[in-house]
């Protein structure tokens, strides 16, 4: 990676001056802080058990979230606050398509590919469909085949007379598709009430940034389509809440907003890959130093939010439902094959 | 009765269905003002307004993956392809995505969506404004494909199409738009999704057919019918879920079938049908399963001969079916 | 239209300075200016005639390049100049394709679908294949399919060693296609030397820019893409020339380059277009107050380069060429049917 | 003869081509120093330096289109889709475009290009990584379409489509890649386009296959050889142009045909070749030609029990041949 991975200039000041009385951004409470700093904790601790499980050969495939996990969950916070968001989330997102609601045995059912399994009852790739319950679909793995259906969704809510923004999810990578231009295009020119929400961790599987695009945010495309473009240090779980809930303010009156947030995959693209061969291991091992999971545990203390003894509890309950879970999993049935020609069209 | 065009029957189609129901609406280029480019949505912006009536940017992989968007949250867009042609950057969009979406859920997403393709040629559209796209869609599970080739098919049809709850692919031929009429009744009717037609009766032997080359083959028929050979011509109207029931009984019938289409032979939808046939009613053969199609290379040329030469018609026809017949 | 078609402000002052002394700008002399306006001419003759026989049955179909013929001219005159340039017009490009050298029987075979059409011998619409000879591919009609392969031409030149620069051609409707992006997204990226070209006429056949892009000009785009956008008042051949000429040496040197020529569509879409239900018939009789080809006899006129005597005879000569053309193409033989199933494959 | 897997076999004939021609060049997702994410080009970035082995952004329809351009100029471009699955929003560049090039200019602009597509299941890929893509480009004419089983094959063919003028699609089955390991000459080959392999020569009846399920066919043949069933395997290895010779001269010797493929039933390849015995071999058949072929769902599901409930295996078709050499 050539460029500089820190953000350098949100476009937009997402902090400036929406701070409360209490210090916390608007909106926020303490309770709101420790219940996503609990969820945050589940979904690392989930997501480590998966790549443990996959090298026992019980998981078949998974991406990692290590890295995005204060922006998945600060978006979802913001979404949550607002009360009236839909997402689509991409496949990297466990911690959107956990936190949203799930149970971890219902995760730990979708990565064994068990019946049951939320999304598609195991069609799919673990957590790929739809789960409706919690206003979330992801139809597919095709990178940035999301970003027109969301844009769809959220015209269909206007159509309807709803208020709903649609929060659409994808990678730096995704920004090179040609449909992320289409979706973008579209939206600009009929003001559907958007946010794009990159998570830039600055490599496509292998192909770091400086080999996608020759610019340095992605947020800048957004001029291109006439709406505004922000920037997001997405390791810092509240700054990502303060922008996203701009964000979809905006989208609600405006129209859409391009929302980069700047994060790092600390582990390989997914379970198949092997990054040792195209970055080298001190690149993530300092990458580490700035771990999402670790900079809010500090934050969470330091405000006296949670003692260290909290922290310490929170850490065992995720340890031991993830062990639950997975015991839960692991025992549930296979689908039934006779189901195979099942739902192909619906009435 | 009124006797209607083809294109006039599926802009009826369209407005009935959108006074009827306003989730139902419309999306593509040029659907607006100009009322398309084939002036199936003439007036409609005029009554609907431009929230249902949507010209779109000039990109249609997102007309297709906005539409399904739309329809995840229940509405019924009907996106256009202004011609058959454009729509190859379309198709992740329809067969990658939303042929998927309810399978890939389990049943819990519907897709309520009709996608209007004007197809074909015979128009002078040359390479690029003739194509002939049903195969990649009739050999796409989760999709229902349709293709009329009568202003009555094409009404009854594009109105069920409308209100089914998956995804339809819906084919006009472009040829037949202005060049067929027919009856279409007053009242409200619908046909169903997945029946062929027998518009003609006969027993020497089976024709199968769709679209364009649908009345061609009727004449065809009417000409040999004279030589004392009497040809029961199948109109598929469906192609995905294809009916194989009336196919097979006819053949069972007849014992000699043959398949034409304007697509080009090889992997075409009358591989399938001469495929069917040639295991559920083997028995029953009484000579090979012949097809006319397009001959295989991309599609119809621009210069008139070429374009003559390209594609099959009542002569070429009728001197198949002489053949066969004589088997 | 709601927006202004003027230019508002050209991004490089693509003027700034290159005059030579004789006051003509860098590179060109009056006998060029001849050339160009003799061509412009004879284009605009054509294509009123094409337009007229399509009326008598005799041509099925033309897209009409009146309006743009200063800016594909202009163009054209640079990438001649420069001597290194390959060229992927799109289909309202008749100025382009007929000036690089084709003769107006040729040109007139082609619309009439006769053997010896010089790009795909009469298979394809007119003017549509390739004609190697004068450096110009266009397969299809497929908006936008163009720019990616001309990228792909750029590269593979470098590749070979060689210093060619590529000029693609595209409308404002084009720029919304999702492979418009990707193939200006590779090229920053590969600082391909190729200039995008984009003739703006506010209008994708009934569509308004308007309806098409929320931003002013589609060049504000190449930002997003690291590169340099350009505007410039594509109705004066001179100022075009100017602008392609910096923008090639620009590509050659430091790679890609997004130039937008802002134009007028005169006539319809196409022959088969009907304008009158979307667009009131003053605006087009306002926009033919700014008609380059009346335009530049006045600055020929002006500058003493040409006589009114001189214009008329270069008027009456085109009429004469086009009339013989006509004549010709009309007598010409139609492809051979038996060829139909020829060079499907090359061996 | 070293023995070698599919995967291997690909990646030295593609650095065969490269070293012997220099405008032959890979370019993709990952085929930089990831090498590949099947590792097809590993070592090839090392070799061949960065501007013959390109590391392409994530766009598809843009890495056809560059190909396509490139190969105008003269080049011999390889371009990857990293999964089948990921084609689609490229083909418009492949079946729009590059098809119609040399057709479209009346065979003056030449396009070398070999579009290497890691294809089918069987892998637990789920709906999104295991996809059959074959029967758009088997209907496309102005395409050639590779699809071999086993590493000679797949070298021999490869190295012939990297020296063709014209767009060859080469379908690679993902589950070979590792599983199928067979002998390689050490010394050069070329194998032709368009021609299939008898893989077994046998009289009861005859078994066309390619890519993965070939392997499983054989398997058949053997099991139901024990049983007296003489099982003749054509391996079609090419898709498009089509053997038909061959097909038709083995159902004339054996009177009986089934195809076998992994790729949904209706409008498949399967339907083309019984298409064309049914037509062309008439006289000769002793039986119902039958297929065995996916289900018509999108594709196999991600659960194990689905999946295998998706594939057709040893035992499947053991099971549909004793049925039709009972016939
Ligand atoms: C259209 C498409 N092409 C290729 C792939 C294979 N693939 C899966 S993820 C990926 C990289 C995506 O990178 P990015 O968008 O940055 O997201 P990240 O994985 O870094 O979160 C690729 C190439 C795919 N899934 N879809
Ligand atoms: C992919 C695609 N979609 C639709 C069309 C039909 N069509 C032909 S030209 C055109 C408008 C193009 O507008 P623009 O790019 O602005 O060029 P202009 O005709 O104005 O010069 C449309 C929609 C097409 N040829 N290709
Ligand atoms: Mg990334
Ligand atoms: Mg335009």
């Amino acid at each position: 990676m050539t460029q500089a991975r820190a953000p350098k200039r949100p476009r937009k000041n997402s902090a400036k001056g929406s701070a409360q009385a209490d210090g916390l951004p608007q909106g926020l409470t303490s309770q709101d802080l420790v219940e996503y700093y609990s969820k945050m904790v589940m979904v690392r601790t989930m997501d480590e058990r998966i790549w443990m499980l996959n090298r026992q050969g019980k998981v078949p495939i998974s991406a990692s979230a290590q890295g995005h996990e204060a922006a998945q969950l600060g978006s979802l916070l913001a979404a949550r606050k607002d009360g009236d968001c839909f997402l689509f989330p991409y496949y990297r997102d466990l911690g959107i398509k956990m936190a949203a609601g799930l149970t971890p045995t219902e995760v730990m059912k979708s990565f064994m590919g068990k019946a049951g399994e939320p999304y598609s009852n195991a069609r799919q790739f673990p957590l790929q469909g739809a789960d409706l319950k919690h206003n979330i679909i992801q139809i597919s793995n095709v990178v940035a085949a999301g970003l027109t259906q969301a844009v769809g969704y959220a015209l269909g809510c206007r159509m309807m007379g709803e208020k709903t923004v649609v929060l659409v999810f994808f990678g730096d990578g995704a920004s090179s598709q040609g449909e992320t231009h289409e979706a973008m295009n579209f939206a600009g020119v009929h003001k559907v009430p958007v946010v794009f929400v990159c998570e830039n961790n600055g490599y496509a599987i292998s192909v770091p940034q400086s080999s996608q695009m020759a610019i340095a945010d992605v947020a800048s495309r957004a001029e291109g389509y006439g709406f505004p473009g922000v920037v997001v240090d997405g390791m810092d779980l509240v700054s990502v809440y303060e922008a996203t809930r701009e964000a979809i303010i905006h989208a609600r009156a405006e129209g859409p907003v391009l929302l980069e947030m700047k994060v790092e995959r600390f582990m390989p693209h997914t379970t198949d890959d092997d990054d040792r061969r195209y970055r080298p291991a001190e690149e993530v091992e300092n990458l580490r130093q700035r771990d999402p999971v670790i900079t809010m545990t500090a934050y969470m203390i330091e405000q006296g939010f949670l003692t260290q003894e909290q922290v310490e509890e929170i850490d065992a309950e995720a340890k031991r439902a993830i062990n639950e879970a997975t015991d839960a999993a692991d025992a549930a049935a296979l689908p039934d094959p006779s189901t195979l020609l099942d739902n192909l069209f619906v009435d | 009765m009124a006797v209607q065009t083809v294109i006039e029957a599926v802009r009826e189609a369209m407005r009935e269905e959108m006074r009827r129901d306003d989730k139902v609406f419309v999306m593509g280029e040029d659907v607006g003002k100009r009322g398309g480019v084939f002036l199936s949505t003439q007036g409609f912006i005029e009554e609907f307004g431009e929230s249902r009536v949507i010209n779109t940017p000039l990109a249609e992989a997102s007309i297709m993956g906005i539409a399904l968007g739309a329809a995840f949250r229940g509405l019924r867009p009907i996106p256009e392809v202004q011609f058959s042609d454009f729509l190859w950057p379309s198709v992740n969009q329809l067969v990658g995505e939303a042929a998927r979406v309810c399978y890939g859920t389990d049943g819990n997403l519907p897709v309520p969506m009709v996608v209007r393709i004007p197809y074909g040629g015979g128009i002078r559209g040359g390479l690029f404004h003739s194509q002939n796209v049903e195969a990649l869609f009739f050999h796409t599970p989760g999709l229902k494909v349709v293709a009329p080739a009568t202003p009555y098919d094409a009404k009854g049809l594009l109105k069920s199409a409308i209100r089914d709850n998956n995804p339809v692919i819906f084919l006009e031929h472009k040829k037949t738009y202005r060049m067929v009429r027919g009856e279409v009744p007053e009242a409200e009717y619908l046909l169903p999704i997945g029946i062929a037609d027998v518009k003609r009766a006969g027993s020497t032997l089976t024709l199968v057919s769709y679209g364009l080359m649908l009345h061609y083959c009727l004449e065809a028929a009417e000409v040999v019918s004279a030589e004392g050979i009497d040809v029961e011509v199948v109109d598929l109207r469906s192609l995905r879920p294809l009916d194989k029931a009336t196919i097979l009984e006819s053949v069972k019938k007849t014992g000699k079938l043959m398949v034409v289409h304007e697509d080009n032979l090889t992997g075409g939808v009358g591989a399938e049908v001469a495929a069917v046939a040639a295991d559920e009613a083997f028995e029953y053969l009484d000579g090979p399963v012949t097809r006319l199609c397009g001959p295989d290379i991309p599609t119809m040329p621009f210069a008139q001969t070429l374009e003559d030469a390209y594609l099959p018609n009542t002569e070429k026809i009728a001197e198949a079916l002489r053949k066969l017949a004589a088997y």
